[in-house]
């Protein structure tokens, strides 16, 4: 018998409405379970708080998902998941783990944010994937095949969201290259699909859920054929403004100006994935720099806490 | 089944059949011995042990009286 | 002309980090010129097409995993692609991998091994008695690595041991090889037709290594315990063995080392060998005073014991040249881990008439207590030295200390010292003796070593020597050599 | 001066003869009879309890809470506040079931009018008692106590329990042993599990039972119920269990222990060579899985007789027969379920011939707990305990897994080196 400790928004919504699934990938740490419409991420705390995540209380035994299966049957009953065949009882009632809220900011905590990640990310960022754009134009900086391939859609997507953000007048729809970014890249969430979700939850971070819903309904038809089943679970929830949770705390205290937070909060974002965390700070980063830009006079709503 | 330990003990074996064939080893204490023993093919069951009765001095000594 | 080959796994899906580790080993295989592991995304699709890792015929959907690699040629090509298999499989066979459940009771582990016919117990003296009794009720043989076992104890273990026709080996005993395999403490020696029987670990550790290195073997080693000749034990263990060994048609010699045996077990032992079958040497080292039937001869040291109990001992003699600069020192300071090892040093300096303490004196030397200008063997194993520590032929760190005082000890000409390998020992005892003396820097004593070992041991003895030279050791053939050199050393300043 | 020498071939001799007892039990279902016409001494007012003697001042919730609501199903009280106004005035006679031959789950009350069950045990010619399993959800046993409890209690008395006695008298009673050894491949432990032996058992009693009982409406009712709980099987399990271990108590100089049983307080277990003294401790919380809404913070400390199952080898004894179940110890693997019986393996005396285990290669279940293994071990015995709510007349909350405390054995064994002299 197993307990969650924390469960993410999306997740609890996914179990709420389900009856049955099953196993859809299992890792040392952590399962993926396909509830019908969506995936969910049940693992220990070394996961991490997110969406779709489902933490278990920590338990005396090891290997706890060692005997799970792939496509073994999952089913819920009670508020309690069964997992595999044996099964795996895991008690979900447990505290709802919701994004950490941005605390007070001004234009003035943002650019000592921005500048502190710009000047940490170089030479601590991975090589591979693409948080070369942290720092730089990508493909002058980078030769890995991603950051090439991603140079051209990166500055057409930003200067995109610079007039979107800038001038509520502009009617431009999402830039066609945007679309290259999905499945771009290695990963178990490939970069290009990680970058994409930082630019949404960043988005949702700026009040700019508007510009957030349109590039999601621009990108959604595609990720069924273009990328994997993971990254789709995790660009939904991102497209409702939620990621990991150390994702989030490295955005806000970017967006805070708490500089000496900064090099903690990237620990934790190493710890995602091989390069996914910094791919999806590098999304952020993008429409971070580009509330930056606006010009005084365009500027229509303040720029203010939540 | 009544394990062995009720019966009386081995008494009388052939002497000397200690000699008259590799050694069938039960390893208590340092967990080395029993790996170099493994390492020769040697049958070697290793006893996980531990102080008797959590190290309880008292109660370690009433056992041994009480002991088989 | 280089060779592309893929693999898809649909709906495997491998953490992040694992993908990274696994592209990253596959391209450094030799031969490989590019690989990659990647979702097979449209867009990872014209990745891996320009990067020439694609075979146009594969086909694959966004949710399954490429494993591509471009080769120098298809064997390559494709053992890297059972490398990846492999690796891919990893940690689900970590996962798999079911914790076996030990016995916490020797009475559980007899269970499990119905046929054992031996208890090795190396448990805190304070417990071993009692894990020793419950093994001979249960019908085994019994060998005590432990130490600090009371001498009431071990009396009332043998004696039991005695009625029912089994045996108890130690206390304090380091050292068997029974039917060719060495326990705790011993050495990779060939079989032959020479058995020991020895109070201690070291002593036939050495006499076996000796034996071993003049091109003879050993059938059987005991060790019986420092005890089992007193007058209180009354030679229980060392006449059950000597009896099993007269009808032993393996062993034609027999070599018994021991310390001069209390009166009353004398007799019990030299009538055993009057009335046996076999030949004997009797190593008592530090006295020659015993009288041995016709088919025994009496040695006083290990070196003499191994020359005789060998048809030719020619292997034996070598002593190399000391070329060390004449000792500043006037004395020797010899740090032991094994007791007749040290022992045998006293011997050695008694019969050249040089004055020796010792914290375990021979008879003829002095009982160390702390003057200093003096010639000293200590025993570092002794039972004050080990209680509650690890014994210093597992970790040599414990003899570090002494090693340090004595190189800075300006009456000190000589330090010497045994470095026993085998199986038990720590891995590498010279590596760590030759750290010591790097760090502690070069001082005026001559450092001067035995190894008791073979080239079979884990330790490889050849391997041991050189690094001990190469440290500026000087390595004597056998310990009583050793001891020989340190005095020659000594004379030549 | 004692002769220490001879003690230890005198205890091993004294625990032969008690495992081969406790081995040889062979226990029978005969017949299920009206409490008082079993045990004289169960008089108006008198309640029999689960566990080591307690009084009511120091009765757990769930325990106080059957105490009232049995003194309103006997009649004694005319509601449940009243009942507790008499309980505190000291107007009932408390004693344990163990003193009585009998055992109870859980709460374990027994009272006058109750029917129980009676098994034989062939071999040594007692018997031993239990009540009739009163099913899942708001029952007695767990503190259950309002009226839809005491109506189910009144049907048991009043239909089912003659119905099963006659059913039983015809067919002769149904031997308990080779029924347990079926069980047992079926995946069942005896304690959290019965479902196979509840079926075998039904199967068994169905003609018996429909020959007994003339209206069918009625047999039906009494069908559906039988059959519709897993864990009808439990109660009896327990008093085979007692009358298997009845016959190993007093055996001088024996370290076996012959009962293990805890009342929601204390935690105690009797040893054969120690007579019918008690050694206690305060019981330890169960761990384990909750029912949708309940937590730990819910649960009350653990109770009941059931432990007797786990005293001669089966429950947490016989995990590795009942993969199912260790899906209560937490990861709930099988090799965990394996481990489990492998460390029970440690403390006790010898193996039973007839109850084995498939995925052991038909090793037989541990069996005869020797105290001065579990002392020398520290391995207390693993025990499968239904949990209950920690206030009264709520019931079952989950299930899980309990230790026995170390404190009673190490208590025992004291109490044991004082008899033989050597304290």
């Amino acid at each position: 018998m197993l307990r969650a400790q924390s469960i993410g928004a999306v997740a609890v919504r996914e179990i709420s409405q389900s009856v049955a699934g099953r196993i859809a990938a299992v890792f040392d740490r952590s399962v993926y379970v396909d509830l019908g419409s969506q995936w969910i991420c049940i693992g220990d705390a070394t996961v991490g708080n997110g969406p779709v995540n489902l933490l278990l209380e920590p338990t005396p035994y090891s290997g706890v998902f060692a005997d799970l299966v792939v496509d073994q049957p999952v089913r819920v009953c009670a508020g309690a998941v069964h997992l595999g065949k044996r099964p795996l009882i895991i008690e979900t009632a447990a505290k709802v783990w919701l994004p950490p809220l941005v605390s007070e900011w001004t234009k003035e905590s943002l650019i000592r944010g921005l500048d502190a990640l710009n000047a940490i990310s170089r030479g601590r960022a991975p090589r591979q994937g693409l948080s070369v754009f942290l720092y730089g134009r990508g493909s002058e900086l980078s030769d890995t095949r991603e950051a090439h391939v991603g140079a051209l859609p990166v500055f057409e997507l930003e200067s995109w969201l610079l007039n979107r953000l800038v001038d509520m007048r502009c009617l431009e729809g999402v830039p066609e290259s945007a679309q290259q970014l999905i499945g771009l890249g290695p990963g178990l969430t490939p970069s290009g699909d990680d970058f994409l979700g930082g630019i949404l939850i960043a988005l949702s971070l700026v009040h700019r859920q508007d510009i957030a819903a349109l590039l999601y309904a621009d990108l959604c038809p595609r990720l069924l054929t273009r990328t994997g089943p993971i990254s789709r679970t995790h660009l939904a929830a991102a497209s409702a403004g939620q990621g990991l949770e150390a994702l989030h705390l490295a955005i806000n205290s970017v967006i805070e100006g708490n500089v000496e937070m900064i090099p903690t909060r990237l620990h934790h974002i190493d710890r995602i994935g091989s390069s996914s965390g910094w791919d999806a700070l590098a999304g952020a980063y993008v429409v971070l720099r580009a509330c930056l830009v606006q010009p005084a006079g365009l500027q229509k709503r303040p720029l203010g806490s939540n | 089944m009544v394990s062995d330990e009720n019966d009386s003990p081995a008494i009388g074996r052939v002497c000397a059949e200690l000699l008259q064939s590799r050694p069938r080893v039960i390893n208590v204490g340092l967990a080395v011995f029993a790996i170099d023993l493994d390492a020769q093919d040697v049958d070697v069951v290793h006893v996980d042990w531990r102080p008797p009765a959590g190290g309880d001095e008292d109660l370690a000594r009433l056992l041994s009286m009480l002991a088989d | 002309m280089s060779v592309t080959v893929n693999i898809v796994r649909a709906g495997v899906f491998l953490d992040s980090v694992v993908l990274m580790q696994i592209s990253r080993e596959l391209t450094a295989i030799q031969g490989v010129e590019d690989a990659a592991l990647m979702m097979a995304t449209p867009a990872n699709w014209d990745i891996l097409s320009d990067a020439g890792l694609l075979d146009e015929d594969t086909m694959a959907g966004p949710g399954d995993l490429l494993v591509a690699v471009r080769a120098q040629d298809q064997a390559i090509a494709d053992s890297t692609l059972q490398r990846a298999a492999e690796l891919m499989e990893r940690p689900a066979q970590q996962n798999n991998t079911s914790q076996e459940l030990r016995p916490l009771t020797l009475r559980s582990a007899c269970r499990q091994l119905p046929d054992a016919n031996l208890a090795l117990i190396s448990v805190p003296g304070d417990f071993a008695g009692a894990e020793a009794r419950k093994a001979l009720r249960a019908g085994l043989n019994v060998m005590i690595f432990s130490d600090n076992v009371s001498l009431a104890e071990e009396i009332s273990l043998k004696r039991e041991a005695r009625d029912l026709g089994l045996i108890v080996m130690g206390p304090d005993c380091g050292t068997a090889i029974i039917d060719g395999v060495p326990l705790a403490f011993a050495n990779v020696v060939p079989r032959g037709d020479i058995a020991i029987v020895g109070a201690s670990g070291t002593g036939i550790q050495e006499v076996s290594c000796l034996i071993a290195r003049a091109g003879e073997g050993i059938s059987h080693a005991i060790g019986v315990g420092g005890r089992d000749l007193t007058e209180a034990v009354g030679a229980i263990s060392t006449l059950t063995v000597l009896d099993w060994l007269e009808r032993d048609v393996a062993t034609h010699h027999i070599v018994l080392i021991a310390k001069p045996p209390a009166p009353s077990v004398v007799d019990q032992i030299t009538d055993f060998i009057r009335s046996s079958s076999k030949s004997y040497t009797v190593c008592l080292v530090g006295s020659d005073d015993l009288a041995l039937p016709d088919n025994a001869k009496l040695t006083t040291t290990l070196k003499d014991a191994a020359a005789a109990a060998v048809k030719n001992s020619k292997g034996l003699e070598a002593l190399p040249v000391v070329q060390q600069a004449p000792a500043a020192g006037s004395y020797v300071r010899g740090l032991y881990s094994g007791g007749t090892l040290a022992a045998e040093a006293q011997v050695v300096f008694l019969s050249h008439r040089q004055p020796v303490l010792s914290n375990v004196p021979v008879p003829g030397a002095g009982l160390f207590t702390s003057e200093r200008a003096n010639h000293i063997m200590i025993d570092l194993g002794d039972d004050r030295f080990t209680r509650g520590r690890p014994h210093p032929m597992i970790d040599p760190a414990v003899r570090d200390e002494p090693i340090c005082a004595a190189l800075s000890d300006p009456d000190v000409g000589a330090v010497l010292l045994d470095v026993v390998i085998g199986f038990g020992a720590h891995p590498d005892p010279a590596g760590h003796l030759a750290g010591l003396l790097d760090r502690h820097g070069r001082s005026g004593s001559v450092v001067i070593a035995s190894v008791t070992g073979t080239d079979e041991d884990p330790q490889v003895r050849a391997k041991q020597v050189s690094v001990l030279e190469r440290a500026g050791v000087v390595v004597a053939p056998s310990n009583a050599d050793a001891a020989e050199l340190a005095l020659a050393g000594l004379k030549i300043g | 001066m004692v002769d220490t020498a001879a003690l230890a071939p005198a205890i091993r001799r004294a625990n032969s003869k008690a495992l081969e007892i406790l081995l040889q039990g062979d226990p029978v279902l005969i017949d299920v009879v009206p409490a008082k016409d079993l045990i004289p001494e169960l008089k108006e007012h008198t309640i029999l309890h689960a566990g080591p003697p307690i009084e009511w001042d120091r009765m757990c919730g769930p325990m106080r809470g059957a105490v009232a609501g049995v003194a309103v199903f006997e009649g004694w009280a005319r509601d449940l506040d009243e009942a507790g106004v008499q309980a505190s005035k000291g107007c009932f006679d408390f004693h344990p079931n163990h003193h009585f031959s009998a055992v109870g789950p859980m709460t374990g009350l027994t009272t006058c009018s109750q029917p129980l069950l009676v098994v034989e045990n062939r071999a040594a010619g007692n018997r031993a008692y239990c009540t009739v399993n009163e099913g899942l959800g708001k029952v007695m046993r767990f503190g259950g106590n309002d009226e839809s409890v005491r109506d189910r209690l009144a049907w048991i008395r009043d239909s089912l329990g003659p119905a099963l006695g006659s059913a039983l008298q015809c067919c002769g009673g149904i031997p308990l042993r080779p029924l347990v050894a079926r069980g047992l491949t079926m995946g069942d432990e005896m304690h959290q599990r019965n479902v196979a032996c509840s079926s075998l058992l039904l199967r068994e009693l169905a003609p018996a039972l429909a020959s007994a009982v003339a209206d069918h409406s009625d047999l039906s009712e009494m069908l559906a119920f039988m059959g519709s709980n897993d864990q009808f099987f439990l109660n009896i399990a327990m008093a085979m269990g007692k009358s298997i271990m009845d016959p190993v108590r007093n055996i001088e100089q024996s370290t076996v222990v012959t009962a293990m049983t805890r009342n929601g307080t204390d935690f105690g277990i009797r040893i054969s060579g120690l007579g019918d003294e008690w050694f206690t401790a305060p019981v330890e919380m169960p761990a384990g899985l909750y029912f949708p809404g309940f937590s730990a913070a819910d649960a009350n400390p653990d109770m009941g007789d059931s432990t007797i199952v786990e005293t001669i080898g089966l429950g947490g004894f016989a995990m590795a027969a009942a993969p199912a179940v260790a899906g209560f110890v937490g990861a709930g693997s099988v090799a965990e379920a394996a481990g489990i019986t492998a460390r029970m393996r440690e403390i006790t005396l010898g193996e039973h011939p007839e109850w084995t285990i498939v995925s052991e290669n038909y090793q037989g279940v541990p069996t005869g707990i020797d105290i001065r293994l579990v002392v020398e071990t520290g391995i207390v015995p693993t025990i499968n305990t239904g949990i209950a709510h920690r206030e009264p007349g709520i019931g079952q909350v989950g299930a899980g897994v309990v230790k026995a405390p170390m404190a009673c054995f190490e208590k025992a064994l004291r109490a044991l080196g004082e008899r033989l002299g050597i304290s």
